[in-house]
């Protein structure tokens, strides 16, 4: 529980990784790292794949990373429609992170560019929901 | 040839907007395309494996439902799914049935019908073929996805828009003769430019359009294929690989890295290279989609695939003819039936019926097919005798 | 043995009404049970197959996002469904995978999560698993399928309703133990009998429960199999069929024709008869379906199950042993995950593990797998050295 | 099109059978022959599997037929929640045809048992919606 508050269309509600959606509300995104074997994992996720354990640690995200790929949407999926434009974007942090989601909209189309530094940080959205969203460091 | 397992019979339906029948009738026209020229009866098929995208329809669980109507019941059947790969996944799994002696003929069904449902709700389903949890809450949708691909190959190698419009005129050249594709209008340079931007820097002509549509490959065991047709297909090279559907886990995004990985696994047990292929097949759900197909397949280095399409190198008399039958772009994509599609067009292409599109003394193809955003890919590579 | 396919390891998640947590991170349990007892490690597994039936859940396109989770891609993966009885399906496939030499070790996953739904909508899913343009516009549900089935049974065969309460009781007594199941009480054949008409003649207490959980077979190549186990478990028997959705088709409603077809082509493919086999798991959505199975399966003449129940025969020191795990009347019914959970049983029986249901010496085991209301059944025989 | 209009809750529009629907409307039950090979079918269809061929006429089921197995459901699915108890049922015509539908709720529950005769009849629902059913001939 307490997952089904994150996005701005969120489509599962449950999973054990739910405090992301807690570290976001308090102004941290988070994700996991293995206690036993040290792998670190973007998405966060409590089960190891690399080592089979399910006992896990929060770590944050704060250095900024580098952006690798991204696309200005004009035309919005269902429930997305009133949205567009917005500009979704993988980025590359340390530690072998990389992450999905949006840029802010406060930076220029025309100024984003592949290789840009940008940092990661968390945002409110209406009726109390949360997500994290590309901003410039 | 050092397979013992062959395609003996290929049909597609006409691919259409909007096809006004129900999904069954839709694979009947295939089948029965797919077992006209060839000596065997429906219930000689001793396995079927029906291959779709759920959720695009009303009906739970096809298999059973398709293979009733196809009369090809009791014998085993099963739905089969990896997006818009499914049907290249059918053949693999048909091919391992027929291998391990379980079977000896089975029918790969490939269908969508995708007209029931709006081309918003379309996109909805499509956001969900990522990672619901951490990708779908953005809404991402597919062309997104592979737009995020062309930023990438355009900030690295300088790919330009007008390379990647190349790519739909070609296909829009052996479109027009194609009469089971959708789109069948030739389109220049610049109507792809001048058309509208669904997704930086991908534009409407850069994108293939949904379509109600159905194809059947059926294979048989090498004993089988002799007797039943003169001009079996051989089954040599199955290649296959699933990554994450997170983008977060994506290695490159200047490629497709499922498809690199499928295509050396498929040349591999081939025991061929990219050089020896003589005409392919390959998942150009956009424009983007192509250029990357070349350089993953091996017909082109990284970061150098578009110079064979400005180089006119993937038409037929160019050096590797792909996609002459029009391609995603202007067949339209019907997500299960469009693996089946293409290896039917690669199949007859090695039988030599492909007319005015025919690659002269073509030996070995290609077929690359991608699922999703690159989730998956099945790569298969056939050869005549 | 006279196969070379085995199966060297099995998971389950416990069954729950409401799991609360993900797909994926459900199938990691039942995954890290299948691995933990033997030397293997996950990247060694070459390939799998994700079973589910769609539209339980929103994620569309499973296979990538839980073999991601399991660390098990890049191998190929997809998703098969055949309702009901999906992950018996993946074993046969699984099997034909490494039996055609293209993969060594397959990973079978079984999952489904239908605590999402409201037990009303996922009755309604259920309709759509009939033939949506037949059989759906009547509001036929799945209990209702198999209440037709008693129906035809009991004005045949005189069958009544505490027979079939018989079998309720049975399931309880081994539910009660089996610490991985939803339902773990015992109840008298009063209680069944006084619980509330669902679909008549079937009851409330005649009916299994929705649940959510996962099931994970790893199957290996002989000789892979000798090296990470000491008690490999081999596939002698795999028997499959398919018949229409619409009932309009159905031969007999007295016995599940697939089932029939099935089971005598796994006996066939064995070697071996009913009289062989020392331990069964059948498919018991509802009481009258194990009776059924006993008949479809060869442990009675048709009519005669009903004798099985009585004389206690499928009870732990019986003659023929059946679903003496509580079944899926007190496990639940996980669709995807619920063939792979009997074929965990099975082979934990085979291996001597199954402590007070041991059913000692077991060397023969069957597992009777139903989809839907008899549109597909996959019957599979295992033995040990 | 038109098919949309058969049964309480339809789940599907487009059918080259759905003259069925026409015929409800006319007060026929209706099936189809194979003009090529012969065989009857039901659930009607356009396309012959025995033979390949796609040519067919309408027969009407009129005459009387066995009833091989029925349930009263108590417990509707979405859709058809206030619509019960009805029976359903599966009834055996000569020529091999065999039709699942509902059998009509002026026959009282006990009164229905397998072996009886009953006969295939349209009905007509609520708004224009068409349907058939199981009476006592
Ligand atoms: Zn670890
Ligand atoms: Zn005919």
């Amino acid at each position: 529980m307490g997952f089904e508050k994150f996005g701005a269309v969120n489509f599962t509600s449950e999973t054990k990784a739910s405090d992301f959606v807690k570290f976001l509300e308090e102004g941290k995104v988070m994700t996991t790292k293995c206690t036993r074997c040290g792998k670190v994992y973007f998405p966060p996720r409590i089960d190891c794949c690399a080592c089979g354990a399910s006992e896990i640690e929060w770590i944050e995200i704060d250095e900024p990373g580098e952006l690798v790929a991204y696309s200005t949407v004009m035309y919005g999926p269902t429930g997305f429609e009133n949205d567009v434009p917005y500009t979704i974007a993988a980025v590359r942090f340390p530690k072998g992170i990389q992450v999905f989601g949006r840029i802010s909209k406060k930076i220029p189309t025309d100024k984003i560019k592949v290789g840009m530094k940008l940092k990661v940080v968390p945002i409110k959205l209406d009726s109390d929901r949360v997500s994290y969203q590309f901003v410039q460091p | 040839m050092k397979t013992d397992v062959a395609i003996v019979g290929v049909g597609q339906s006409p691919f259409y907007r909007k096809c006004g029948m129900a999904e069954r009738e839709l694979c009947f026209i295939a089948f029965q395309e797919a077992i006209k020229d060839i000596n065997l009866r429906p219930e000689q098929i001793d396995a079927s494996i029906v291959c779709s995208a759920p959720e695009y329809d009303k009906q739970r669980s096809p298999a059973a439902v398709i293979a009733d109507y196809l009369g090809i019941i009791p014998a085993p059947s099963f739905n089969l799914e990896t997006l818009c790969c499914s049907s290249s996944a059918g053949l693999r799994q048909a091919y391992s049935l027929i291998k391990s002696g379980l079977h000896q003929v089975v029918a790969v069904i490939g269908f969508q019908k995708m007209s029931e449902l709006t081309s918003r709700e379309a996109a909805e389903r499509m956001v969900r073929g990522g990672d619901v949890q951490w990708e779908s809450p953005f809404g991402l949708t597919m062309p997104a996805y592979f737009a995020m691909v062309a930023s990438a190959h355009m900030a690295q190698y300088g790919t330009t828009p007008e390379q990647l419009a190349q790519v739909r005129v070609k296909s829009c050249i052996y479109g027009e003769i194609n009469d089971k594709a959708v789109y069948r209008k030739r389109i220049s340079v610049e109507d792809v430019l001048n058309s509208e931007m669904v997704t930086s820097p991908l534009k409407k002509f850069d994108c293939c359009a949904n379509a109600d549509g159905a194809a059947v490959i059926i294979l048989a065991s090498g004993e089988i294929a002799r007797r039943v047709t003169d001009k079996p297909v051989w089954i040599l090279g199955l290649g296959a690989s699933t990554r994450s559907a997170a983008l977060a886990g994506r290695l490159s995004f200047t490629n497709i890295p499922v498809a690199r990985e499928a295509s050396q696994a498929a040349y591999e047990m081939a025991g061929i290279g990219p050089e020896d292929i003589d005409v392919a097949e390959v998942h150009d759900c956009f424009t983007i989609a192509e250029i990357v197909a070349y350089e993953d397949c091996g017909f082109a280095k990284p970061g150098e695939g578009t110079r064979l399409i400005e180089e006119k190198q993937t038409y037929v008399g160019g050096r590797i003819p792909v996609n002459v039958d029009g391609g995603l772009l202007s067949k339209g994509h019907p997500i299960g039936a469009t693996g089946a599609s293409q290896i039917r067009t690669i199949t007859r292409q090695l039988r030599g019926e492909c007319g005015k599109t025919q690659v002269e003394g073509a030996k070995f193809g290609l077929i690359h097919n991608v699922g999703g955003p690159g989730l998956y890919c099945y790569v298969t590579i056939l050869g005549r005798d």
